[in-house]
């Protein structure tokens, strides 16, 4: 019990010193995680929203296999992501490894599929109930994205949230590909598991601590958004 | 933007081990050495096996790891110009300090080894085919004893890097062997302590190898020849003999 | 309301149905339909009512009409099989549901949706929207949550997002079933309206005194199938179907009908 | 691209020797991830199903922490629980650490704020539909309870699903739990992570791809299962 | 329908609404409304009707009686505030809204379900289920999913499960806007038939014969206001209101009141 209290003092310690360090670990954590989870709903949103809305061969096959991606192991995606940007890999020459461009695009393939799978679910409810309206009214296809995305939108930020959570927490591929490089590619989570192998068990869990805490300012932010825009709009 | 970071001052990629990298040493001397050259040096750490395979991956420009026949075959494939002996210190065996295998304060780490398989204590192997571990399986070897048949019983392969399998030990209270660099910043101990030191076969060796450019040719030669100078010379050497802590020294530089 | 500008009159009509049936849940639910709703050139009749007893099919066959629904037998053809890509033919269409379905928006914003999909320029957008909510009587809720709405002004706000991409044929599915009897009157208008500027209009309705009033001529449903198909006068003087007799004497109960006539020798399936 | 080739062969070796190791890790894999799983869905569902219908002070904090909470790094998890079991720990003297149980513990943790979240969120469109006709029948909170979850289960497959995934691909918490013991605690990730910290990359990937064979199957499985209902049920 | 078992009769009433108003979006969407429905002991009147323009506000009192929504001011008083438990006055009421919500399950799930709400045994609810079905004329259909029913069918089901909780006060909400006219006709039975056991029905219609054929009482709004309340016959005959006599004459456009009366002067929020 007394490591969960060194842990607590710990946090409490490094967010009051406002350690240096510990700021430029979270600002690139923030940056990596936020920019991979907006590439994944720019690439996500719109594909969830078309399996949910459209009708066509393979359909189920797509649905299957996004559900199953949702299980994705984080180091296998490093691996993956690494063997394509090494320097004797396809992209080698672009020299992307551990560099947190490298970690943006493993996030990216490990959230797309949370974003499509949950995306779809939560339009297909919405879709059963305005398809034969927006049909009615002729509606094309991109039309009809954009109207039940756009109506959905606040019942999306859970899926959104959950592949933010995804991302924030992840530290398999990270670790591969970013290197957890001193003042490079570390991040909150390559950072807590370090501290974890040198045996610093308090320091490690008041890194998660604080790791937490701005998640949980990130949904208040968030959930803060919503309730603003609900209020004036329309149920 | 993360490219332009990547961009902004010369730097150099070594390839190293998780028990340097734990130990604290890098953080200690790579300052001294941008300081004297203006080169960052960035450490990815990992285990020993993927720090070989990095390096000849060319995802590296120096390699320092800690398995000298695997290193030898490194250089002899081509892929680095020659290995530099660089420091070394050592290999110790920890247990709980209530001993069970009474083997506390030996000096002989086959002969524990033997005792510890004797009285079935559990023994935390690292399982991972990294340097460390590959002693340890030396050291059953001459202590003529073959304890994967006993594997999941008293002896754990457990498959992880050197602060998990201490972290193990201590959470069951087990042996492990352990580099004395790592032992030493380790802080969660418990009721670990050292049982066997001082043994010659336990001293633990670290080479560095430049990665040819014969076979990646955007090695920065240059600049990691600088890396690899400036620790063999005599400042890097007293940069690695006085890092210490709590008063003990970590690593002897190579004369 | 604006002229049709923006797309030509008598495009798309005559629309027949051959033969056209439906299955659900392994069910015929309707069966054997053939008719056709003629295009409104020599001031032809511009308005159809579909009456019956409820399950009849009614709101089955307006879907299928209007191409929600594909009909598992027979075919609907447009134009007498010279129709231009189906997408025109879906945009001169338009359909106001019994249980109409509001965009999760407000009032204005579903009328100005539709018109939007029209292509109409904003600019245009904003004064045909506060016209048509003026006319069906919504100016006061134009920013209300259309979910909000009570049932009446939903289904006037459905009326007022149909009418606003002037369709050439509107399908009406009971849309004054639930309006208070002065709205009732005004939603008659509106749609007397629009058919004298060239609508074809394909309405069910439960109010005979309405259908009486309305009607051009009339369709009688019974069990998913057309059981009579006349000019109104004809239907309500003298309907041919003793089913649609006993219908406007107000006493089909056609769930009952087997106990107290015998057995009609329908099969369910 | 040659190692995503050698990747591709290993896979095809491993399955088609039936390795008896892989079995055995495979099927621990799936005993750990699908034990927690239906534990959290046990716990998470009825609990995101009364956020979803009951209204009380402090909902909207619960709501924004379990969203959070779908960011906990697995890293923490495993730390907490292995402070909560090792032998100095509160619970040590249960002999919990590094046995199968304690990984299903960690994941459990870590898989039941994604199942309370998606839930939520789920039921909540639910039971804007619900709500006023079951009150009026005077349904008790338990009584709408059962009701929403049952009349919305198959859209909460995607929640198990997404849940299933978590747990499946995870493995900083089995590591520092399960230690990634041979023959006792390893499971698919963590030897998926030993081959990659040994170099050979190919393996491990492999052992990914196999691992992703394995989701689909689940995957396909629950939507066979539901195709099998759905056709049945009533919408 | 078997006779009440389950509960006493004549418990929870008089219901009494005292200066109850209501906010949607900052505006008074009801206001001051004073009422009192005795319940049934000296052969008292069983069926009260509201009626009123769309909008008045009539589906929102019937749900400010249920409980579904609290008023945000004034209060609704049970029994003259000796009520018993919140949750016993609640098992006595049933509604049927204008939009019915079915579960999605079968039709006869939809009334299985209401039944075992109450604790009815699984054994005894089978038999139950099937002849309110019947009664309802849905037998054909009991296991439909509810939600493919046509809407006349679901009002139908919808009345079918209030009826089957034998309820002591009964809301309907235009239970009959969507029937055809032999189905509103039976249904009008029901009602009678429950209301002849003692049930107390409070009914909004726009069916002014409907109303005048049934009613004992009738309640007219207007604008989120009870602007009269009388024994039917007088309402119908003469009726006090001015808005209430163009009502009834079909002329009453209120949101066009302002330009044809000149101003009202009753400010919207
Ligand atoms: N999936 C289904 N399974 C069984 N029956 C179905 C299904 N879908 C529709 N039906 C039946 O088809 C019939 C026709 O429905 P429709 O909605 O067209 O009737 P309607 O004439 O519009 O009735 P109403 O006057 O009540 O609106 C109904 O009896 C309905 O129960
Ligand atoms: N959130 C809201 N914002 C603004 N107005 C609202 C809101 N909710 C309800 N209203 C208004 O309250 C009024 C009363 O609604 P209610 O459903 O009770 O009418 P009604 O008398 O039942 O009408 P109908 O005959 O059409 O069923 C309506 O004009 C409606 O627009
Ligand atoms: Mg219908
Ligand atoms: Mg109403």
């Amino acid at each position: 019990m007394d490591t969960f209290l060194d842990a607590l003092s710990a946090a409490f310690a490094l967010i009051f010193a406002g350690d240096a360090d510990l700021l430029q670990i979270l600002s690139l954590s923030l940056q990596v995680s936020l920019s991979a989870v907006a590439i994944a709903v720019l690439i996500g949103m719109p594909l969830g929203g078309l399996i949910a809305i459209r009708r066509f061969p393979g359909r189920q096959v797509l649905i299957v296999v996004f559900n199953a991606l949702m299980g994705l192991p984080p180091v296998v995606v490093g691996l993956g992501v690494y063997l394509l940007l090494s320097r004797s890999g396809p992209f080698g020459v672009f020299g992307l490894l551990y560099t947190p461009t490298a970690m943006i695009i493993a996030q990216v393939i490990l959230v797309v599929p949370i974003i499509v799978s949950l995306t779809r679910q939560t339009l297909d409810a919405l879709w059963r109930e305005y398809s034969e309206t927006l049909n009615s009214l002729a509606a094309s296809p991109a039309q009809s994205l954009v109207a039940v995305l756009w109506d959905a939108r606040f019942s999306l930020i859970t899926a959104v949230l959950a592949g933010l959570g995804r991302a924030i927490a992840e530290v398999g591929a990270v670790m591969i590909v970013g290197g957890n490089i001193d003042s490079v590619t570390r991040v909150m989570t390559t950072a807590i598991a370090l501290e974890a192998s040198k045996g610093e068990l308090a320091l490690a869990l008041g890194l998660g601590i604080i790791l937490l805490l701005v998640s949980v300012c990130l949904n208040l932010f968030g959930h803060g958004m919503t309730r603003l825009v609900t209020n004036e709009a329309t149920q | 933007s993360p490219s332009s970071w990547s961009e902004e001052k010369p730097f150099i990629t070594l390839a190293s081990t998780t028990s340097t990298q734990n130990s604290g040493l890098f953080r200690h001397i790579l300052p001294r050495f941008t300081e004297a050259s203006g080169i960052e040096v960035r450490v990815v750490a990992v285990g020993t096996g993927a720090a070989i395979k990095n390096a000849r991956n060319g995802d590296a420009d120096v390699l320092l790891v800690h398995h000298k026949a695997s290193e030898q075959k490194f250089v002899a494939d081509g892929f680095g110009r020659k290995r530099h002996p660089l420091m070394f210190n050592d290999f110790i065996i920890v247990g709980p300090d209530e001993d069970p295998a009474g083997i506390g304060g030996g000096t002989n780490a086959p002969q524990a080894l033997r005792a510890i398989a004797r009285a079935k204590a559990l023994f935390v192997s690292r399982g991972d085919a990294s340097g460390t571990h590959k002693r340890e399986l030396e050291l059953w070897t001459i202590a003529g004893t073959d304890p994967s048949a006993a594997s999941g019983a008293w002896y754990r392969e457990t498959g992880s890097g050197m602060g998990a399998a201490l972290n193990i030990a201590a959470g069951i209270g087990a042996h492990t062997l352990v580099d004395r660099g790592t032992w030493l910043s380790f802080n969660n101990r418990q009721d670990l302590a050292i049982l066997v030191e001082g043994d010659p076969r336990l001293r633990n060796e670290y080479g560095v190898i430049l990665v040819s450019e014969d076979k990646h040719p955007h090695v920065k030669t240059k600049e990691g020849g600088a890396f690899v100078d400036w620790l063999l010379s005599n400042a890097g050497r007293a940069a690695i003999n006085d890092f210490k802590i709590s008063g003990q020294r970590l690593f002897t530089a190579m004369e | 309301m604006t002229d049709r500008q923006h797309q030509p009159s008598g495009a798309i009509l005559p629309l027949s149905l051959q033969g056209v049936g439906l299955f659900r849940d392994g069910k015929r639910v309707i069966k054997d339909v053939d008719c056709t709703f003629e295009g409104r050139e020599d001031n032809a009749p511009g308005k159809t009512f579909i009456v019956g007893p409820n399950g009849a099919g009614k709101s089955l066959l307006l879907r299928i009409c209007h191409g929600l629904v594909r009909p598992d037998e027979g075919r609907v053809i447009w134009l007498g099989d010279a129709a231009k890509d189906a997408n025109t033919v879906k945009k001169r269409q338009a359909m106001v549901f019994q249980r109409p379905v509001l965009l999760r928006r407000s009032a204005q914003a579903n009328i100005d949706f539709a018109l939007s999909l029209r292509g109409i320029p904003r600019s245009e957008r904003s004064d045909r929207v506060q016209a048509l909510l003026q006319q069906t009587g919504l100016g006061r809720l134009a920013k209300t949550p259309a979910r909000a709405l009570s049932f009446g002004e939903q289904q006037r706000l459905a009326l007022a997002r149909a009418l606003a991409i002037e369709p050439e044929l509107l399908y009406l599915d009971e849309p004054t079933a639930s309006l208070d009897p002065a709205s009732a009157h005004m939603v008659e208008d509106l749609v007397e309206q629009a058919v004298s500027k060239g609508t074809r209009v394909i309405m069910s309705s439960h109010d005979l005194a309405q259908t009486a009033r309305m009607a051009d001529d009339v369709i009688f449903m019974h069990r998913g199938r057309i059981k009579e198909r006349a000019v109104a006068a004809d239907f309500f003087n003298a309907p041919k179907n003793d089913l649609a007799r006993d219908f406007l004497d107000g006493k089909l109960l056609w769930w009952r009908r087997r106990s107290i006539y015998g057995s009609e020798g329908e099969p369910c399936g």
